[in-house]
């Protein structure tokens, strides 16, 4: 495994990561999030117009269709600096995750939904978790039954990210098979108001909205399924686990500069808190907690964009130490700020609550953890 | 447990199976922090002071019941497995005690039979802002003005400030010496000219701290606890018992049936109920077997003639293993995390519930249980002190 | 569970306390101890005969054996006092294990063997583990083929810590069932110069000696069979675990004391390295530990003594947390006192290779983790 | 890895195949801490040499070998993986890129041949009774008498002073101002009169430190390394070398691979074999990963213009999860742990071994392992360093 070539940006990733910083810098101040993240359920956040203007929607799309066809590392780029500022904007579930499952899709769905989605006009839910199942990757319920032009779905979807601002639903449905099985899932597309969707609206602690979704009876055309295919469901979700554990990794570097920061500033017993030896070691394991983060995820990236056999094995890795490293930094960072940590109008907390969300998502620790070991035992055989 | 003991624990059942209503239990359940729904509270409180157990460990001359530790153990998890709402515990657990020791006859017979009763609620004005585990370091001024002190400054992290009817609180008296020293005890009714609230949205988005502002308040000087420049005295004792008071593994008990709850509805990765997932069991053996241990050092504590040393250690393992049981629960609850059911929580909720039936709470309960190694003095805190007070060291 | 009636030692044990806490201060001193440990393998521990004439090998055994009916309290006072004391004699081999198998046995055998063992001059072994499977409590793979007046045993048996000194064996060998079973186990004795018993003798870490021995038709009488009940072998085992860790409560408590006294005494950077706030909360969490694996030693004491249904969920909770507790505190030790504790001459070192022997022996943390939760389910249920 | 690089992997391989004998590769295999066999360590160190190969990290000038970062990384793999016994390091990685910086024309040429060729062997005298990580608290006195610096005092933790012919060793030169001025770094050979040595045995029972006694010793002046009274400078540049010389990832794959096999002979309390425990596999693979994750950090390092943060990351992270997995080594090895095997670790042995077939090196692994935070910057020290160096805290 070699880094060198690898860890230096092109000029135009270097250009990315000015721009992004800069916006969200200038933009996105802890204040004018929490007012977004303390909306009303219905209420969007306001910078995806923007967002769009400055093309980052179209990061991730092949050229053909209307994209800049980046990889790993302009998702890295974007999710680092969204997870330093905690941005809000449904990027991962709109882009990723509903339009990434859309470039499954036939040419005439790709030509109807990308532009709009590209253009910020149109966003998207990717409604995959059922009740009480929530940490399997393939376990589908929801059926989609064939007839003669169309599929009908029924189901139930749960804790469905992003859906309250959706005008599309990209979800999985289980056309053969059993429920565990990781064969036999479909991904449709759903306009979420067709006829037997109905959607229950709530905020999340992480300042999103998400939706309980019911499935009662859906009647979609034939064209609504994108693919069937698990090699490309796996993509999906790998692509957004790799993208959170960016986002991650941005989040905890800005709780342990912050961390640092207070306790410098902050004087208790007529010396600075920072003085103190036990916080002084546990700040020091809090950044080696973050800095082995970080290096599995400039592994990931490299893995992933060479298309290396390891990228399995790495994202697995990174996943269950971005879950292990958040718990530690959390804690010690809300620790070591004491009481304002705890309270709304102080950020440090809405980085902790953002990790925790994170944490459970597209694959648990002990999930990555087997995943990790079912691709290491691949490895040391070939 | 004896036979005495055994009738006793009995009689406790028999009393709450009789007067723990089901929307009272409700509020014990839904509790995520330290403090249950505050109405709810109150009318527990004015239920238990009927039957003369609002205060059991008082002594028996100003309302207490003359238990046994055993009996008051019994009684205290008896309450907690029924999921009876928590009482506003600053009155009872440590004003009372204060002002039976440092009270004057007048002040004893003012307060303490309102306490008992519930009339009287108190919230504990204490520490200032940007002072943290450093107390002594207040600068809240009084300043002695005929038979009143004019009082001016701010407390914060003021609990149930904004419901609690009376405050006792440390203030500056003088400036002279060590910063122990010149700190006054004062008691004061929180509707007094010049005293303000600004209340404290939590990260679960509930209201249970306030910052306290007092702009020229007038207190009578018999309000004074103890004499004039020695509250820190009177504030060390009030430390000791906020810190001995109170049985963590009660506590520890309730969330731990919690995540049992949760192991019984939501699946491992492996497909399996958490329960039945062998990972996850044994995680959760280790956490009760932590508990069983702590449990057992409360019983050490309670049964020793000097019990300083542990009563430290207990409040140290007490909040981190709660914090741990927390964050397992978490890990069965997964995705579910991420729902904010505020409202759900509130007592007289009748919506559906997201996610599984008995974890509506584990979300806020994992996020306040931050707090338990900040406040009463600091994990960090607690580690100095059990560093130089037990260990001897310098 | 209540444990202020049973704190209070009686008049005797306080008496026993006192009378093992001076003899060995007054005798076992470290550098005492580290000759007898660096001798030869033959060379046995000297105190024993001194253990006799104070009586202390008497002191489980029952009355109508020459015993004093001593119970598990009195067990946990002489064991305490032997981790502190890092006692290297085999009361554990003998007494417990050895002398408590033979107390299974028929009139006979008990007064054929017990005297001899409680004046000191007859030392056992307990021939239990086999090869590759010393974590299991019922794996035996030794045979005992019975003929018309005699057993004969075959099979191997490793680890057999005080072989090097003992007379007597009292071994496990199998009379039915598969290996792996409970049931079907015999506790024979076995005079360790029978023909067919081949012993190789070393020493181990913890100081003391131990063989592999091979049974190869090994002939034994048929009163050599002690008892078939795997009841009372499961007391044999629980007995010894109980005393283990009564003994490694001991030694934590020596450990941190000598921490702490070192810690104040040595001055680094112009103050003592006990000031310093990092190690000060290290040492604080070691005596957490410490005082946690005491709190359990209390409780399982009472249980077991008063025969309550919670004894054995007890025992499993202390031998977890014991081994928890004994990482933890020896890890903590050896850092503080740095290099010297790396030493053959300096007395760290020594607890923490007799913790880390202790950890694995009758049921290292896995076992009784899950000891911990059948018994708790059972209580759960009752 | 790219093509030149796989093809130099081969050659490397191919090299070791034909010179690592079986003895050597024992001593490799029998290493139970950072030394192997004396005498084979140099046998290896003169095939090396023969080679051009025993120090390559060093400038061509000096005998290097001017390979890449990621070529070095990949010599120093092969040689671990194939068990290759570990050279005496104190000459190739420390005093030899001291003596390049701050040595004299007749030092550099007196003594780094010889250090390539493996004649001189150097060993350190740094540390000092009752001075631990406080290095600069040193006594051990160097007068200066005509040509000559007389030296008495003592040196502690030296490892392998009974083998080497040569000492670097620091002494003070002044005592006025900072303990960190007034010392001077000197070289000596070991058989001047007036060194005695004092062995030292380990846990595991060997030997391998030793306390080194200077009482009225003669060393030239002319073996005075940087100017007098400025040894300080001189021993913290020798410490960046000593931090950042070693790829414990190294290590750690040598270590996993012996968990590995372990767990394929010994059995769990379950009955199953430890690689088919899920606890047990888990457990192994989140120390996979930590490891995985420091070799990835190792590799930044080695690309990075500025490693110095990282340097010491990687020696905290590097040797505690060393003693973690060594942990997980003994908890497969289970009472195994207990045969004290000295002499089946000796390089003629031919005797049986007792337990698993190849962990007769664990117990004294795992003892030993203990060391490694404590030795060469104690893991205090190192966490000092960085919340200093790295996060600015004060």
């Amino acid at each position: 495994m070699s880094l060198d070539s690898n860890q230096k940006l092109t000029d135009e990733q270097q250009m990315l990561s000015d721009m992004v910083s800069k916006y969200l810098s200038e933009t996105y101040d802890f204040d004018s999030r929490r007012k977004i993240a303390n909306g009303p359920v219905s209420v969007a956040p306001p910078h995806w117009k923007q967002f769009a203007e400055m093309g980052w929607l179209a990061m991730p799309f092949d050229e053909s269709d209307g994209g800049f066809n980046g990889g790993p590392k302009e998702i890295s780029i974007l999710f680092e600096a969204f997870g330093k500022h905690l941005v809000l904007e449904p990027y991962l579930e709109t882009i990723l995750l509903g339009g990434g499952a859309l470039s499954f899709g036939p040419e005439d769905i790709r030509r109807q939904y990308l532009p709009a989605i590209i253009a910020g006009d149109l966003q998207c839910a990717f409604a995959h978790h059922e009740p009480n199942h929530t940490a399997e990757r393939y376990y589908v319920g929801t059926t989609a039954l064939q007839s003669k032009d169309s599929w009908q779905l029924n189901g139930v979807k749960s804790i469905v990210s992003n859906a309250p601002h959706s005008g599309l639903l990209v979800l999985t449905a289980r056309i053969k098979g059993r429920k565990h099985d990781s064969d036999g899932i479909g991904l449709f597309v759903v306009d979420k108001n067709v006829r037997g969707v109905h959607c229950d609206d709530y905020l999340t602690i992480d300042g999103r909205r998400a939706s309980e979704i019911t499935l009662n009876e859906v009647e979609v055309e034939r064209g609504a399924l994108l693919t069937v295919d698990a090699g490309q469901l796996d993509t999906l979700l790998d692509r957004a686990c790799f993208a959170v554990c960016a986002e991650a990794v941005g989040a905890m570097s800005a709780l342990i500069s912050m961390t640092i920061d207070y306790c410098q500033q902050r004087k208790q017993f007529g010396q600075s808190i920072g003085s103190f030896q036990a916080l002084q070691h546990r700040m020091v394991d809090m950044y080696i907690a973050s800095e082995l983060s970080h290096s599995l995820l400039i592994a990931t990236t490299n893995a992933i964009a060479n298309a290396s056999d390891d990228r399995h094995r790495l994202l697995a890795a990174l996943k269950f130490r971005v879950d292990r490293s958040a718990r530690e930094i959390s804690y010690g960072a809300i620790q070591m700020h004491g009481g304002i940590a705890m309270t709304d109008e102080f950020k440090v907390g809405h980085y902790f609550k953002r990790l925790t969300v994170i944490s459970k998502q597209f694959g648990n620790a002990n999930f990555q953890l087997e995943r990790y070991r079912h691709y290491n035992v691949h490895n040391n055989h070939s | 447990m004896n036979e005495e003991e055994i009738a006793f624990r009995n009689e406790v059942r028999q009393f709450i199976k009789e007067n723990l209503t089901a929307k009272l239990r409700r509020a014990g359940t839904n509790m995520t922090s330290v403090f249950a729904d505050y109405d709810c509270a109150l009318e527990w409180h004015k239920i238990l002071h009927r039957k003369g157990w609002s205060a059991p460990e008082w002594p028996e001359e100003h309302g207490g019941t003359g238990w046994s530790p055993n009996k008051q153990y019994i009684f205290q998890r008896e309450l907690k497995l029924a999921n009876a709402p928590a009482l506003m515990a600053l009155g009872i657990q440590m004003l009372g005690p204060i002002l039976m020791h440092y009270g004057t006859e007048q002040q004893k017979s003012d307060y303490l039979p309102r306490i008992l009763s519930g009339e009287d609620i108190w919230c504990q004005g204490y520490s200032e802002p940007g002072a943290g585990s450093d107390l002594a370091s207040l600068s809240t001024r009084a300043e002695r003005d005929g038979d009143d002190y004019v009082v001016n400054g701010s407390k914060i992290w003021t609990s149930f400030a904004h419901r609690a009817n009376k405050i006792f609180c440390l203030v500056r008296t003088a400036t002279e010496g060590r910063p122990q020293a010149g700190i006054s005890f004062l008691l004061a009714d929180m509707n007094l000219t010049g005293i303000t609230i600004s209340e404290i949205t939590g990260l679960d988005g509930t209201v249970e701290q306030c910052q306290v502002f007092f702009n020229d308040v007038r207190i009578p000087s018999a309000n004074l606890v103890g004499e004039e420049n020695e509250g820190w005295g009177v504030a060390k004792y009030l430390l000791e018992f906020e810190r001995g008071g109170h049985n963590y593994s009660n506590d520890h008990q309730k969330l731990l049936a919690k995540v049992r709850d949760i192991s019984g509805e939501q699946f491992s990765n492996n497909g399996l109920l958490y329960k039945d997932d062998p990972f996850f069991v044994s995680k959760l053996a280790e956490l009760e077997i932590d508990a069983l241990a702590l449990e057992i050092t409360e019983q050490r504590i309670k049964s020793s003639d000097n019990p300083g040393a542990l009563t430290s250690v207990a409040k140290l393992v007490g909040t981190e293993l709660g914090q741990k049981i927390t964050e397992l629960s978490v890990d069965a609850l997964g995705a579910y995390i991420a729902p904010l059911q505020s409202e759900a929580l509130e007592i007289d909720y009748a919506g559906t519930v997201i996610g599984p039936s008995n974890a509506v709470t584990t979300s806020a309960e994992y996020i306040n249980m931050r707090a338990s190694t900040i406040y009463g003095g600091s994990a960090e805190i607690q580690r100095n002190i059990i560093a130089r007070a037990v260990l001897g060291l310098r």
